[in-house]
């Protein structure tokens, strides 16, 4: 048996789903912050492996890209979590529902 | 069995359980640990894909960079206030597992069907060799044919990075028990100045900023149509 | 004279619009100095015309230009003068020109004088198109315009209330026979290919053929009803005969010349003019004669209980048309024309009479509060008394001859329906007697009951010169068709009518019918005399006896009442349900029921908006789950 | 000139308008309405030469084509034919006129205003121009957002339920008419392999048979709708009410002059030529439907309060004639429902724009709160009777040639069917007059009942006894007519007391002071009459620029409608 791009894709697939269950159980924003990352990183390895696949370097260019904006996002997820703790108020959650109704 | 595979399977299980740990610990630190591991796992895999560079730069962004911002952060927070573990909901949790089971189900299903394309290997190496190496022939690709997504990826990251600073600055000095009112607006001038003492006119102030007490409150009253805060939040 | 046919309608348009336009401003009070000169002109042309085909023995026609050209439906408005048209010429113009000239004193003074003598020069104008159409279509669009004259002018002093809702009734009343006429128009277009009345491809030559185009019988008698319910609701046969009397609203002149003398004649002559198609057709003649001998009688006896002056002539317009009408129906189609234009001069005359009445009564116009009139007015008098006379068909005035050749005509027809007819209308004309002559001694015998503060006087000479013109006329119009059957009349006009074939009539029944209808009309007379005169029957004890009869003629027939139980008030019940019921609740219930639901709809769904953004989160998923799912069942090997 | 694009340039020259109206008006100034004014003269005049240049066969001229989205098949397609050759016309005209209405009527908002004048023109002249489905469907949208400010902005009391319901009516028939649109598109591409929006290859297209039956029937189905929302065809009527009564005046006339004969312009220009088996077993359906609007209209408007109300509801019934003449499958039914379309503009825009005037002056619509308008407005009076018959059909007018035209193509297609259609010369008349009776006739405020009015009321005859028997049989020598009041204020005796006099029925308001036709209302309204009567007495140069155009859609529909 030898190693084929389903092999990481399976790979990228698990540690999807396991960032997922992250960010959907998991209340501190921190935490959720870093399945965010770890999805990210599990769709670059899809990424990379398709770009191995086709013999083309674009894939690896689109992850270079993602990877741009998820340190944006980051820096500004992180200033987020900073302003909210000089505020006085937890990373949590279930305390930020100024979304309802 | 070849080596790659033993490879990839001791590469790849690492990263899993890493990721598991990061949802798993309850310790945020010990969750940005697993994510280094995780990330370091990637980076390898990266690298038995042919991407060093990418591998490189995984590591470099985020186990050196992202990951030490993430600490700091955990260090900036007050750990009396860390929130529970999970959830509240125990139907969001089970729901979260469903979903999560049958989407990794369908992907795998997806991954099984599809027609695989017939080169499956390490075929770049040739073109890489050629041009002279994975960093170079990203380069050349992003600075030549996505110059432009080259150049807007640039300009989100900078306005990200002013985005942080921005909004992590301290919020502006404000007096305790102070009420700042725009002249600009509208709503609340009305019942304060009834409560406050009488202004021959709101519009005649001769400074910039005129601030009275009321009460034991102080009203600063400015022409900057922004600045009001509204009476019951006066700042802290 | 051909290339200037145009100029005899044409002179009242431009006196129209001079007074439409400056008559408010400028001209005022001398509008009829524009309106009299060219009434004049087109009765002097008018004449010119009549003799040269009084002369010549063939019609005249202009083409003036393209109307409609739609595809094959092809109109041309054209000028065609033949022998009918140029009777229909003369009288128009006569009276019209009279009107004119007898308005000056009777209107004189009048608010909005002006608008007056923009509309009858206006009417004169659409009335001459009218006769001078040839084809359906012009003749339609000149039906409506003189409709719309009608309307003006009955609406003439529009702050009366009574003044508006007579002219809205009229229109409107109009509309229902235009509605049968414009239906009968697109049938004859569709079955004719045509709509012209002359010439090779003419509806009247092919209605005379109709077999040979494949024609059935039924569309031909289809047609002939459709265009004569189209001519009811103009020359006010039953049961469309409604408007006329309350048409009296509008100012006397009026009512002589429009509602008396030209415009309800308009029925007469268009269903002449479209003669071949009721030839073609017994039963369409048959319907024709029954209608129109109903109106005569049924008038007639409703003129025996009015007391309105006017009402009584508009009454007897209305029984004299249906002589006209059953005159057409039985097929003597050259007495009904001639009865027409006897009845245009002795009608204009009676119609100018009471208003000289009205103007020396100072606007009274209750024949209750007149009486003994002769002294104060004579000429009013002696010219009524002749109209009178000539309306009642007394020998040897005008209204005699016309008269008793209908009925002639109406015995020696073909149709069986013709004896009944012709007995129908001696009764007719024993009421008209009647009625006529009760007027004339209600009105200028017998003692004065008019309040003391009314001094009664006679017209000055603008109205006085038209009565004795007029009157002079009913004397010695009758002539023209003398002897019947086979008078000048009959020479002139049966060019016009030439496929009809004429009955021998033998002298032995001219004469028989000539005593006999002097008789009846006499003994009318005689009764009147007796009854209002002599007072040897009181009028109010019969009235009381007979209450049953005498307020179903009072009332008219209830044919108002009917038409407003029968088809008004419940056409606004309808309406009422269809806007508050269909339109607001069902139509726009649903549309705004559409936008209250989704308001609904969405206030439930505002619970999904939990504010957690783990939640949230979850419904990406599910969303993510259920897209790759949708993607795999419905593409399989979609990777 | 077949290079110069003029269509283009009379299309956007009221959006440079508006955008000079933007950059330059500032604060309180006239220019704004004088921008507006010279823009769309400019267009007006623009469509006039385009008018007196066009030359009267059925080919689209004047034709710009550039392509646009070269993959999707999109291009800038524009040019005219005898249809919309008119309606552009029409279109650029009663802009004009509504733009010189508004000069002194509207006063809030002016910028605001006239450049939503302009962009509305600018959407509907695209709307008859473009042959490009692709920019017909954008001129299509862009025309209503204006229409919906127009009347949510500047309209009276109940405005903004008004306008949502006449922006969501619409945008629901062009959504429905936007997935016609695209599944056409497909189609064409299935059977051709070319991608194109063109109208004319897309008839082309029908012409070969391109789009099955079925197709053809749902297709049909969706720009019907849209269309017959905007006609409107009854059931889908009712946002036109509440649209006429609430937007202002000049906003009523632009939407009865000219928006609604879009729904007519697209049937004919869309529905009949693409879809001709669409149409063949869609047509009873419209017939009916365009009959009972028809009748129903009429019915409906007989017993209306409100005067708007009452000639929107004419509308319905005169709009029906249109949906029904495109429908009978004849030459005199089209040529018919294009004059419906032309009359019904001059007719319907000056009667709103008559009743805008005495709504400016008395702030009510209401027909009771008027009575006896001939004795204080006689221009008015006059203006009113005019386009009160040429509404009713009077031949002469403008009105009638269409309607009589729609009937008799209608009775070749089911005699039954022209009856019932012909009828609305009965109804119309009646609500007409009614309408006419209750506003124009009877005694203005404060003048005394006419003692010859046998219609007297009993409060009346009590009026009258009170005034004393020398008003009731007066000396005068013309006493047969004598009404004490008839040479208005000046002689009435009422107006010793307080120059007002007294109302002559409840609800009324005083009109007697009220000033009559202005200069600008003068020159609004006399063009229309104009144009009215001349169409009806000479309409031969409209029937020779449309009937080579009509000619061609008939002969690609009636291969199956007519058999």
């Amino acid at each position: 048996m030898d190693l084929t791009t389903n092999h990481f894709l399976f790979v990228s697939a698990a540690l999807f789903v396991i960032g997922m269950m992250g960010v959907l159980t998991r209340r501190n924003i921190l935490i959720i912050f870093m399945c965010v990352e770890m999805m990210v990183a599990a769709v670059g390895i899809t990424l990379v492996a398709f770009s191995h696949e086709t013999a083309t370097i674009n894939g690896q260019v689109f992850f270079l890209f993602a990877l741009a904006v998820a340190a944006a996002e980051s820096a500004v997820g992180l200033a987020i979590v900073v302003a909210l703790s000089r505020q006085g108020r937890a990373p949590d959650v279930e305390e930020m529902q100024t979304l309802k109704n | 069995m070849s080596w790659e595979l033993v490879f990839f399977a001791v590469f790849s299980a690492a990263m899993l359980l890493c990721g598991l740990g990061v949802v798993a610990f309850e310790n945020p630190v010990h969750s940005a640990v697993a994510l280094v591991g995780s990330f370091i796992n990637v980076a390898a895999l990266f690298v038995m894909l042919g991407a060093e560079f990418l591998g490189v730069l995984q590591i470099i962004v985020y186990t050196g960079a992202v990951l030490v911002l993430v600490l700091f952060t955990i260090m900036l927070i007050d750990p009396t206030k860390l929130p529970e573990f999970y959830v509240g909901a125990p139907l969001q949790r089970f729901a979260s597992v469903v979903v999560g089971a049958i989407l990794l189900a369908e992907i795998g299903v997806a991954i099984i069907t599809r027609t695989a394309l017939e080169q499956i290997g390490p075929h770049t190496e040739a073109m890489v060799q050629q041009m002279g190496g994975n960093v170079q022939a990203i380069g050349q690709v992003m600075l030549s044919e996505y110059a432009l997504a080259f150049e807007i990826a640039s300009l989100v990251l900078t306005v990200g990075v002013v985005g942080a600073v921005v909004i992590g600055l301290p919020n502006r000095m404000v007096e305790p028990n102070t009420v700042t009112m725009s002249l600009g607006h509208t709503r609340g001038s009305s019942d304060m100045l009834a409560a406050g003492p009488k202004f021959e006119s709101p519009m005649n102030i001769p400074a910039e900023r005129y601030t009275a007490p009321v009460g034991e409150r102080t009203v600063v009253m400015t022409k900057d149509p922004d600045a009001y805060t509204h009476p019951g939040e006066t700042s802290k | 004279m051909a290339d200037l046919l145009y100029l005899i309608p044409l002179l009242p348009l431009v006196a129209f619009v001079i007074n439409i336009l400056w008559g408010r401003s400028t001209i005022r009070g001398n509008a009829h100095w524009i309106a009299i000169p060219a009434a004049v002109g087109s009765w002097v042309l008018s004449i010119i015309t009549f003799r040269e085909i009084y002369t010549d023995h063939h019609a005249i026609s202009q083409r003036l230009f393209t109307w409609i050209p739609a595809g094959d439906f092809n109109i041309v408005v054209s000028l065609y003068a033949d022998q009918l048209t140029a009777v229909m010429l003369l009288v128009v113009t006569s009276i019209g020109m009279l009107v004119c000239i007898y308005s000056v004193g009777y209107m004189h003074g009048e608010d909005g004088y002006y608008r007056f003598y923009s509309y009858i020069p206006l009417f004169i104008f659409s009335m001459l198109m009218l006769v001078l159409a040839d084809n359906l279509l012009t003749l339609f669009i000149f039906w409506e315009a003189v409709g719309l004259c009608s309307y003006l002018l009955i609406g003439y002093y529009f702050r009366r209330r009574s003044a508006g809702n007579a002219a809205k009734k009229a229109f409107i009343v109009n509309r229902v026979g235009d509605l049968a006429f414009g239906i009968g128009i697109m049938l004859t277009y569709w079955t004719f290919d045509s709509i012209y009345f002359h010439g090779e491809d003419g509806i009247l030559e092919k209605a005379y053929h109709f077999a040979d185009y494949g024609i059935s019988e039924g569309t031909i008698m289809a047609i002939g009803i459709l265009l004569f319910i189209g001519a009811c609701g103009k020359s006010a046969q039953f049961p469309l005969h409604i408007w006329l009397p309350d048409a009296m609203e509008g100012p006397t002149p009026v009512s002589a010349l429009i509602h008396a003398a030209t415009m309800v004649t308009a029925g007469i002559y268009m269903s002449a003019r479209s003669y071949t198609i009721f030839i073609g057709s017994e039963n369409a003649m048959l319907f024709v004669a029954v209608i129109g001998s109903i109106t005569a009688f049924m008038a007639a006896s409703i003129a025996l209980t009015q007391h309105d002056i006017k009402k009584v002539v508009a009454y007897s317009t209305v029984s004299q048309l249906g002589y006209m009408a059953f005159a057409l129906g039985t097929g003597a189609w050259v007495a009904a024309i001639f009865h027409l234009m006897t009845h245009a001069f002795f009608k204009g005359l009676l119609f100018l009479g009471s208003g000289s009445v009205i103007h020396g009564m100072h606007g009274e116009q209750d024949m209750r509060k007149m009486g003994g009139l002769r002294k104060h007015m004579p000429i009013t008098f002696w010219t009524f008394l002749i109209g009178s006379a000539a309306n009642a068909g007394i020998f040897p005035l005008a209204g005699f001859w016309s008269k008793d050749e209908i009925i002639v005509g109406a015995w020696v027809s073909d149709s069986h329906y013709g004896k009944v007819a012709a007995i129908i209308g001696l009764c007719a004309a024993f009421l008209t007697a009647l009625y006529m002559f009760r007027l004339v001694f209600l009105v200028f015998f017998g003692e004065e009951r008019f309040d003391s503060h009314v001094h009664p006087h006679e017209s000055g000479p603008w109205m006085a010169v038209p009565l004795v013109i007029l009157a002079v006329a009913s004397i010695f119009v009758g002539f023209v068709g003398f002897p019947p059957e086979d008078g000048a009349f009959h020479e002139f006009l049966h060019h016009a009518f030439e496929h009809v074939h004429g009955h021998e009539v033998s002298m032995t029944m001219t004469y028989t019918f000539g005593i006999v209808s002097t008789v009846v009309a006499l003994s009318g007379v005689a009764v009147a005399y007796i009854t209002y005169m002599r007072k040897a029957i009181n009028t109010d004890e019969l009235a009381e006896r007979f209450s049953g009869i005498y307020n179903f003629l009072y009332n008219k027939w209830y044919v108002d009442e009917f038409f407003m139980a029968a088809v008004v008030n419940p056409m606004k019940d309808i309406a009422n349900f269809l806007w508050k019921v269909v339109d607001v609740r069902i139509i726009d219930g649903t549309v705004n029921g559409v936008g209250t639901s989704i308001v609904a709809i969405s206030a439930r769904l505002r619970r999904v908006q939990t504010g957690s953004v783990a939640n949230y989160a979850l419904e990406i998923g599910v969303g993510m789950v259920v897209l790759l799912g949708v993607f795999l069942v419905a593409f399989g090997n979609l990777f | 000139m077949d290079s110069f694009p003029i269509l283009s340039i009379l299309t956007y020259v009221p959006v440079l308008g508006a955008i000079a109206i933007l950059l330059m008006a500032r604060g309180e100034s006239k220019l704004p309405k004088q921008i507006a004014l010279a823009a769309s003269l400019l267009s007006f005049v623009l469509s006039l030469i385009v008018l007196f240049r066009f030359k009267r066969d059925d080919t689209f001229q004047f034709t710009e084509h550039h392509v646009w989205l070269k993959d999707l098949g999109v291009s800038y397609f524009m040019g005219v034919d005898g249809i919309s050759l008119l309606l552009v016309v029409l279109t650029t005209l009663i802009t004009v006129i509504a733009i010189v209405w508004s000069w002194d009527t509207v006063k809030k908002r002016e910028r605001e205003y006239y450049v939503a004048m302009l962009l509305l023109e600018t959407g509907m002249l695209g709307v008859f121009l473009s042959l490009d489905l692709f920019i017909f469907y954008i001129f299509w949208e862009v025309m209503l957002i204006p229409m919906a400010l127009l009347i949510g902005i500047w309209g009276s009391q109940n405005r903004v339920y008004a306008a949502i319901k006449f922006f969501l009516y619409t945008l629901a028939g062009s959504l429905l008419m936007l997935v016609g649109i695209i599944a056409m598109y497909q189609a064409y591409y299935n059977q051709t392999g070319v991608r194109t929006l063109n109208i004319l290859e897309l008839q082309q297209g029908a012409a070969l048979g391109a789009y099955s039956q079925n197709l053809q029937f749902w297709v049909f189905g969706a720009f019907f709708i849209a269309f017959a929302i905007k006609v409107p065809l009854f059931p889908f009527h009712t946002w036109l009410p509440d649209a006429h009564v609430e937007s202002p005046t000049a906003g009523s006339v632009i939407l009865a002059a000219i928006m609604l004969k879009m729904g007519g312009y697209g049937l004919l220009r869309f529905n009949l030529p693409l879809f001709p088996d669409g149409s063949a077993s869609w047509a009873p359906i419209v017939i009916i439907l365009s009959i009972i609007g028809i009748i129903y209209g009429a019915l409906v408007a007989l017993v209306q309060p409100d005067m708007k109300k009452l000639i929107a509801y004419s509308s319905v019934s005169h709009m029906g004639f249109v949906t029904l003449g495109i429908f009978v499958g004849n030459l005199q039914g089209l040529e018919g429902s294009m004059m419906v379309m032309l009359a019904h503009g001059f007719n319907t825009g000056a009667l709103f724009m008559l009743i805008g005037v005495v709504y400016e002056r008395g702030h009510t619509r209401l027909i009771d709160a008027f009575g006896g308008l001939a004795s204080t407005m006689g221009k008015w009076a006059a203006f009113w009777l005019v386009f009160t018959f040429a509404s009713i059909g009077l031949p002469g007018f403008s009105g009638f040639i269409g309607e009589f035209l729609v009937a008799l193509g209608t009775y070749h297609y089911k005699p039954f069917a022209a009856f019932m259609t012909f009828t609305v010369v009965i109804l119309s008349a009646w609500y007409m007059l009614y309408l006419t009776q209750r506003v124009v006739w009877g005694r203005a405020w404060g003048q005394a009942p006419d003692p010859a009015d046998n219609d007297l009321l009993p409060e009346e005859k009590l009026e009258l006894a009170a005034l004393g028997s020398d008003h009731g049989h007066g000396h005068d020598d013309h006493g047969h007519t004598a009404h004490p009041a008839v040479s208005g204020g000046d002689h009435d005796h009422h107006a010793e007391d307080d120059g007002d006099g007294y109302p002559t029925h409840p609800g009324q308001i005083n009109s007697s002071k009220w000033p009559d036709m202005t200069m600008k209302e003068m020159i609004c309204i006399v063009p229309l009459a104009v144009l009215s009567l001349a169409v009806g007495v000479y309409p031969k140069p409209l029937f020779a620029i449309m009937e080579p155009a009509l000619k061609a859609v008939l002969e690609g529909a009636t291969r199956v409608i007519g058999s």
